[in-house]
């Protein structure tokens, strides 16, 4: 039972993670209806700008925070503004192909950069606690990562659908020129979210090197895909939908592993994801609206 | 470093190969071997081998086999290289065999252990094969007979990377000696290389209780598994191979966390050998205050190997350069003196380390019997 | 156009495409085409059929999706199965890789294919990954170090597959059966209201298109060597995507064309290793900067060469064409 | 008011817009007709900013606006009520009319004009927290107007504004379209049903192809038999 | 003239979560009858159509062609047994040339295998060819042979609407259901529509209901004509009563009918 619930807190640590990086990919995903298959990579810049914030400009970790935050909402923007915007008007999946393009650009670009070899997070940026409730260990990190999580999730969601802004996205989202009728300015609506999206990726990127100690230049491929898969999982698009999809993910991986089948973790995640669009197929949060006729 | 340097006729120079993971999932052990060929080449063409100098041809495997058999392809039917160095991964390697043996050109991998590289299928040597590493089952022999007879342990859990053939060699050779020893395996996990989340599989063999780990891991991954393990409150030994000796480790699992643990490895980089202090020199000198890994270690003894042999040929020809280097015995290399059985595997010394407030010290040396 | 004409004109090209076959075949044998040469040749043919396969399932029925190298893995596995474990000739391989796939094909296009967009993107994806999970946990067919395979293809045998990969998918496509997977394309429900049973027709095309991919899957087998788990992941699939997206969505001749070239810009790069994959992106990128509607839209080749009204330049699909 | 000198429209080849000069005055109802693919719906477009003519000018209030972008047209005062509704589907009502007001900044105005909006159409009231989707076609229309009127426009631009609306409904469209121009906004008007625009317009034109062929006051253009043969049905 | 019933639609209904959009609707519809349907936006035609043609499954009641319950079945399979439409907005594929697009929906009539097409056997070609021949025969009827190798998308709305029609014709309806045909049309060619409408009735012995909210169209050519309001059925008759029926007065024509 104790090993349960340990398995429990594994599983929702680990997913509180795929939850912080899908929060952005959902966003992004939903507003401009772009697979940005780039934003594990710009999670990677992140923890990297993170990573050298704190040992080259002996920053400590808010700062280092904040200063990935703003390069990569910048490093955001540019990428939407040089390779995606030309392509508003083409098919999606010509988009798709520019996204997978930017994604191979920027991991092989650091490589060419620093070399392929990881780098190590320093261990004693945040104090690190272990609380031990009744032979239970939850690492202090692991809750400020689900906090922060949830955070962002309300924050969002506020920004989504309280703000100005994000009336904005959401109008632009639906109908471009409808929302150019409307005096919304497309261009810079379509780049703050885009420089929200992947601020948030970077500051997945710091917690994650924090949490994990280990940054390289691939590291965004598999968080990245995990996270697309936990925003399908929770209904594309919708902000709640990649938290529960996040956590749902890293629950699935823990318990998997915890029943003796680690090998299987990913195979099992994704039987789990299949079924549940089967029976789903618009994901956990989604409506099923069907076109109407 | 480009393909093309210098323009010395085409009989001045040696041209060998590296067909290496460049890029692609293990691409930075592949450019890790690369910085320690680089090195020894630079060194080695001061002098040049029998008056030419060496020069290498490049091809990115993208770690993956097709691109290593195009890559070895181009090798050996575009640039005419004498030899090839690669690739890092026994799977990679294998796939360029019988390119290799069909066109009589020697390959020699720093890094590939699994044993059926240089035999097929158990039975027949691929004479034109060779590596510069151990093969699997010796370091795991060493380490179960450490745990076993010097720290003791009864029971101890095994936790393994899957993807890997080195990893499941020494498993495998561990387990064996081990329980000839009297021991009990009483819990046996997996990961696939690249996982950064090891909690899962750590609570499981916490909940056995065992009283030592053996992670036959690379140090990307045992170095969180390391620093996991001691979060979710495990402070048992844990050992490893020499897959775990990297600076890296420690910046990696942290110096606390790495107490009480052990690894076998070819070298100790604090070993007072001139030879191995002369290789971290020269390659912290090379590649800005970097200390070297194994990887570096054993691509930089890979190209000493093959300029030995080539040597000792004293012709830049395929099958002399073979010959040569089936023969050779007692080279002194960074990771020992290197001598070959009849199935092409180094015959070297193994040293067990300890780690101690993140420095590797020196515990035994043991010969291969 | 007149149909016995479209038919000459297709008759005459396979006859070119044998003729050029046979005369590969001469240079292979002289030795005028050194190994690295017909090493590509090999792997361009394999992509090709990879493209076509593909073409047929999102150029042609607008299905998409993204695992087309968990069809590959099951062929190549399968096929090498049949070859090393069961010690059957290499026909039977071709045909049992691809048998194995377009199985495969069924088991996940029934339940799938009634899933839209990037769902069905995501499952296929899903699909995929599963299937190279699958692999490395069986030990029969050597886990994650993979399995050796004989070096059994023949230049005959792949131009062979080739032609008929291109000619049953073209045949296929152009007849009222092919009409109906467009459709579906164009308009699922405007398709399904003017009586095409469209889930029958989404899971023909997913298990025609998997079955050359199983047979793409039994000829890489059996070309390189070894067969390992990691040749089968997620990036796999994507680089077949990239083929059929840079030729032109629905365009059998460009996904030709891009196999092509694509796998030559690749092999030329291999001898830079450091800049490689930054110039592979590179290129991605700046052609769907310059082309989005890839190489050849959605026309063919043969449309090229016919003066007049379908000439139009720059058709662009419509935006909610696929996914 | 607004004044159209000789522009000229592509899509891509296609040249949509051939020469069209046109204008519209102070308080004016003005009706455009024309049949399927003349170009109507082009020309909207082009004067609020969706399109850019390739040759010619736009003068709103003496001001040069030909190929500015939209926002800065709708901060000028033109709203665009465009053909289809295009309500933002998966937002409230209210939130629909807010971001009608998007470059307002006076709250007190806005306030104001979401009162008169409601006065005007009832049923948005009793809809206000209605996703816009889920209205019947009629209410998404008085929707769309009323969301262009949000950004007090001196000049409303409608697109068909009954297409597929019940009789019912069109002629409660008709008669607040008349409500809106006598409360002193401008209208220019787009109709297939060009009975019922001409019975309202002040003055109309006919475009044909890209082409302006005929103007002059609605009851001229009612009388003209070839207007009566061409648009307005043989009854 | 003995009637033959064709259409039977027994207490039909369906639900969106707690919204009714039809319910309880009884049709009944003779062969060769040329039927009109309307109602306020919102009302619940076109919801039904998509009962009828599977689009949407009833909730409940019961619908049958010809006496055989069609209940549940896919919209192909409606379609084979004779029901076909056109759609409110435009649905044409429209990447295809207007001759495929008649050809798409002739595809059911089709008895060529997949694989007499892909080995390319005697049996591809003769059925391909009868395929087009029907096809130009269709588009001669609506006049777009002359535009016959166009794309779709590319030709002028009203020609869409037209093709459209032809297209649903190819699939040999005995039933054709026309979801606002006029819609968008200015009165000129409403009234050509009116025309072709009544020569297609004639020429394939059609039966036709159709959704229209132009009086003029619907008063003038319809025999019998359905009122729709909130899902439910409000009257039925002539369009003669309907016109003065006070119900359909209130709800849906406003004062005067012009
Ligand atoms: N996005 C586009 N790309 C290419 N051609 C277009 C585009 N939009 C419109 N056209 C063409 O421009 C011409 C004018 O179209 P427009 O929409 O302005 O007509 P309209 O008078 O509004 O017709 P309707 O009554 O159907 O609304 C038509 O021939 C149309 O096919
Ligand atoms: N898929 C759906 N999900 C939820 N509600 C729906 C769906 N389809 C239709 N409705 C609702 O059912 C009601 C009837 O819609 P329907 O489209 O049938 O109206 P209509 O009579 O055709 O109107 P119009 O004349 O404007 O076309 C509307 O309130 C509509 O919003
Ligand atoms: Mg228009
Ligand atoms: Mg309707």
């Amino acid at each position: 039972m104790e090993q349960f619930i340990q398995q429990l807190v594994n599983g929702i640590s680990l997913g509180s993670i795929y939850a912080l990086i899908a929060l952005g990919y959902t966003m992004v995903y939903g507003i401009v209806k772009l697979i940005n298959f780039a934003h594990g990579d710009v999670f990677m810049v992140g923890a990297f700008i993170g990573f050298y914030s704190i040992t080259i400009l002996d920053l400590g970790f808010f700062p280092a925070l904040l200063i990935a935050m703003t390069a990569c909402a910048i490093f955001g923007v540019l990428i939407e503004r040089i390779a995606y915007k030309p392509l508003r008007n083409a098919t999606r999946i010509a988009a798709l192909i520019t996204a997978i393009g930017v994604s191979l650009f920027i991991e092989y670009g650091t490589i060419y950069i620093r070399g392929a070899q990881p780098e190590a997070y320093p261990n004693n940026i945040i104090p690190l606690k272990s609380l031990d409730l009744f032979g239970v260990k939850i690492s202090s990190q692991s809750v400020l990562i689900l906090a922060v999580s949830l955070f962002l999730m309300i924050l969002l969601q506020f920004i989504v659908h309280k703000t100005k802004i994000g009336k904005a996205m959401r109008a632009v989202s639906h109908d471009m020129d409808a929302a150019k009728l409307m005096g919304i300015n497309v261009n810079n609506t379509i780049s703050a979210t885009f420089a929200i999206g992947s601020a948030l990726a970077g500051a997945a990127g710091v917690i994650f090197g924090m949490y994990y100690t280990k940054i390289e230049p691939l590291m965004g491929i598999i968080p990245g895909l995990k996270a697309f898969v936990a925003a399908v999982l929770g209904g594309i698009g919708i902000i709640p939908g990649a938290m529960a999809g996040g956590l749902l993910l890293g629950v699935i991986e823990s318990l998997v592993s915890a029943a003796g089948f680690s090998l299987w973790r990913d195979g099992v995640a994704f039987v789990v994801l299949i079924l549940i669009l089967i029976f789903r197929p618009a994901g956990l949060f989604g409506k099923n609206v069907r076109e109407k006729v | 470093n480009s393909s093309t340097s210098g323009d010395e006729k085409k009989d001045e120079v040696i041209k060998i190969g590296a067909n290496l993971e460049l890029s692609g999932g293990v691409a930075s052990y592949g450019q890790s071997i690369k910085e320690g060929i680089d090195l020894a080449l630079e060194e080695i063409n001061k002098e040049g081998i029998n008056g030419k100098k060496v020069q290498l041809v490049q091809v990115d495997n993208k770690s993956e086999a097709p691109e290593a058999i195009n890559g070895a392809t181009k090798l050996i039917s575009q640039d005419k290289v004498v030899a090839i160095i690669g690739a890092a991964t026994s799977g990679n390697t294998k796939a360029q065999i019988e390119i290799a043996q069909s066109n009589n050109v020697p390959l020699l991998t720093p890094t590939g252990t699994a044993a059926d590289v240089t035999v097929k299928d158990g039975k027949v040597l691929n004479d034109f094969v060779f590596r510069t590493c151990f093969i699997d089952p010796f370091q795991g022999t060493v380490a179960a007979n450490f745990a076993a007879n010097e720290l003791k342990v009864k029971t101890a859990a095994i936790f393994i990377d899957s993807a890997s053939d080195y990893s499941k060699g020494l498993a495998a050779s561990f387990k064996e000696l081990f329980e000839k020893e009297g021991g009990k395996i009483v819990k046996e996990e997996a990961y696939v290389a690249k996982d950064t989340d090891f909690h899962a599989q750590l609570t499981n063999i916490k909940g056995e209780k065992p009283d030592f780990i053996f992670v036959p891991g690379y140090y990307e991954e045992v170095g969180l598994i390391v620093k996991q393990a001691r979060e979710l409150g495990i402070d048992v030994p844990m050992m490893g191979a020499d897959g775990w000796d990297s600076p890296k480790l420690v910046e990696l699992a942290g110096k606390d966390a790495l107490n009480n643990t052990f690894i076998t490895n070819h070298y100790s980089s604090g070993d007072s050998d001139p030879k191995v202090q002369d290789f971290v020199k020269a390659f912290k000198a090379k590649y800005k205050d970097k200390s070297p890994d194994a990887f570096n270690a054993l691509g930089y003894d890979s190209a000493y190997f093959l300029a030995d042999a080539i040597k000792r040929a004293g012709s830049s020809d395929s099958k002399k350069i073979q010959k040569a280097l089936a023969e050779t015995d007692g080279l002194e290399l960074v990771t020992g003196k290197m001598k070959l059985d009849k199935d092409h595997n180094p015959i070297k010394s193994a040293v067990i380390l300890e780690y101690k407030n993140g420095e590797q010290t020196f515990k035994t040396k043991v010969n291969p019997e | 156009m007149n149909i016995v004409k479209k038919a000459k004109g297709f008759w005459t090209s396979i006859g070119l495409a044998v003729v050029l076959s046979v005369v590969l075949q001469f240079l292979i044998n002289g030795g005028t085409l050194n190994p690295f040469y017909v090493n590509t040749l090999y792997t361009i043919c394999i992509n090709i059929i990879l493209a076509a396969s593909l073409h047929l399932i999102i150029g042609i029925t607008g299905q998409f999706s993204i695992g087309h190298a968990g069809f590959l893995a099951v062929g190549a596995y399968a096929s090498a199965i049949v070859t090393m474990k069961l010690g059957l000739p290499f026909p039977v391989a071709l045909i049992g890789g691809g048998a194995a796939a377009a199985l495969a094909g069924l088991v996940i296009g029934i339940p799938t294919l009634r899933l839209r967009g990037d769902y069905l993107a995501i499952a296929t994806l899903g699909f995929g990954e599963i299937m190279r999970i699958v692999f490395l946990n069986i030990d029969y067919v050597g886990g994650a170090s993979g399995m050796t395979v004989s070096h059994l293809i023949t230049w005959p045998w792949l131009i062979a597959c080739v032609l008929i990969t291109i000619i049953v998918i073209v045949n296929f496509t152009n007849s009222t059966h092919g009409r109906a997977c467009i459709s579906i394309r164009e308009n699922e429900i405007a398709a399904d209201a003017m009586g095409i049973n469209t889930t029958f027709y989404k899971v023909i095309a997913f298990a025609i298109g998997a079955f050359f991919a199983g047979v793409a899957g039994a000829l890489h087998a059996h070309n390189f060597y070894i067969i390992q788990p990691t040749n089968f992941s997620f990036l796999k699939s994507f680089d077949i995507l990239i083929l059929v997206v840079i030729g032109g969505l629905g365009s059998m001749s460009g996904a030709v064309i891009a196999a092509i070239l694509l796998t030559i810009i690749s092999a030329f790069l291999s001898s830079y290793p450091e800049v490689r994959m930054v110039i592979y992106s590179l290129v991605l990128i700046v052609m769907m900067l310059f082309r989005p509607q890839g190489l050849l839209g959605t026309r063919e080749i043969t449309s090229f060469f016919k003066v007049g009204k379908s000439a139009k330049g720059g058709v662009q699909h419509d935006k909610n064409t696929v996914a | 008011m607004l004044k159209i000198n000789d522009i000229n429209v592509y899509y891509g080849v296609i040249h949509a817009l051939k020469g069209v000069s046109l204008e519209i005055n102070q308080g004016e109802i003005v009706t455009l007709i024309g049949a399927n693919g003349a170009g109507k719906s082009t020309l909207l477009k082009t004067i609020s900013g969706l399109l850019k003519p390739k040759t010619g000018e736009i003068l709103f209030e003496n001001e040069h606006v030909a190929g500015k972008v939209a926002q800065s047209i709708v901060k000028r005062g033109i709203s665009h009520v465009p053909e289809g509704r295009r309500v933002f589907a998966n937002m409230s009502v209210e939130e629909n009319l807010e971001l009608g007001a998007y470059l307002r900044k006076d709250k007190k105005g806005i306030k104001e004009d979401f009162e008169k909006v409601y006065q005007l159409f009832p049923r948005l009231l009793e809809r206000k927290k209605q996703l816009s989707g889920t209205l019947s076609g009629g209410e998404q229309q008085m929707l769309a107007m009323g969301r262009a009127l949000m950004a007090r426009p001196r000049l409303l631009i409608l697109d068909e504004p009954s297409m597929g609306l019940a009789p019912l409904l069109v002629k409660t469209i008709f008669r607040i379209i008349e409500e809106i121009n006598q409360s002193g906004t401008t209208i220019l008007l787009v109709e297939q049903n060009a009975n019922m625009a001409l019975s309202i317009a002040d003055r109309a034109y006919v475009i044909e192809t890209g082409k302006i062929v005929a103007s002059g006051t609605s009851a001229e253009l009612s009388q003209s038999d070839q207007i009566r043969n061409a648009y307005l049905g043989g009854h | 003239m003995t009637k033959t019933q064709l259409l039977k639609v027994e207490n039909a209904g369906i639900r969106f979560g707690g919204l009714k959009a039809v319910s309880e609707v009884n049709i009944e519809l003779n062969q060769g009858e040329l039927v009109g349907l309307i109602g306020p936006n919102g009302a619940g035609k076109t919801t039904f159509f998509n009962l009828l043609t599977g689009v949407y499954v009833p909730t409940e009641g019961t619908i049958s062609l010809d006496g055989e319950k069609l209940n549940g079945f896919a919209p192909y399979k409606i379609t084979k047994k004779g029901i076909s439409r056109t759609f409110q907005n435009i649905r044409l594929f429209s990447e295809l040339s207007v001759l495929d697009n008649v050809k798409v929906a002739y595809h059911s009539q089709a008895k060529h295998s997949i694989l007499s097409s892909i080995f390319r056997l005697p049996p591809h070609f003769s059925g391909e060819k009868e395929m087009e021949e029907k096809a130009i025969e269709f588009l001669k009827i609506f006049k777009l042979e002359t535009v016959m190798h166009e794309k779709a998308k590319n030709l002028p709305y009203g020609q869409q609407r037209r093709l459209e029609i032809a297209r649903a014709l190819a699939a040999n309806p005995k039933l054709l259901l026309l979801d606002e045909p006029a819609a968008g049309m200015n009165p000129q060619e409403t009234e050509e529509l009116m025309n072709l409408i009544s020569l297609i009735r004639e020429r394939f012995d059609l039966t036709i209901l159709l959704i229209e909210h132009d009086m003029l169209l619907v008063m003038g050519v319809c025999e019998r004509i359905y009122v729709l309001d909130h899902g439910q059925l409000i009257a039925n008759g002539t369009p003669e009563q309907i016109r003065n029926n006070p119900k359909v007065i209130e709800a849906y024509l406003g004062e005067e009918v012009s």
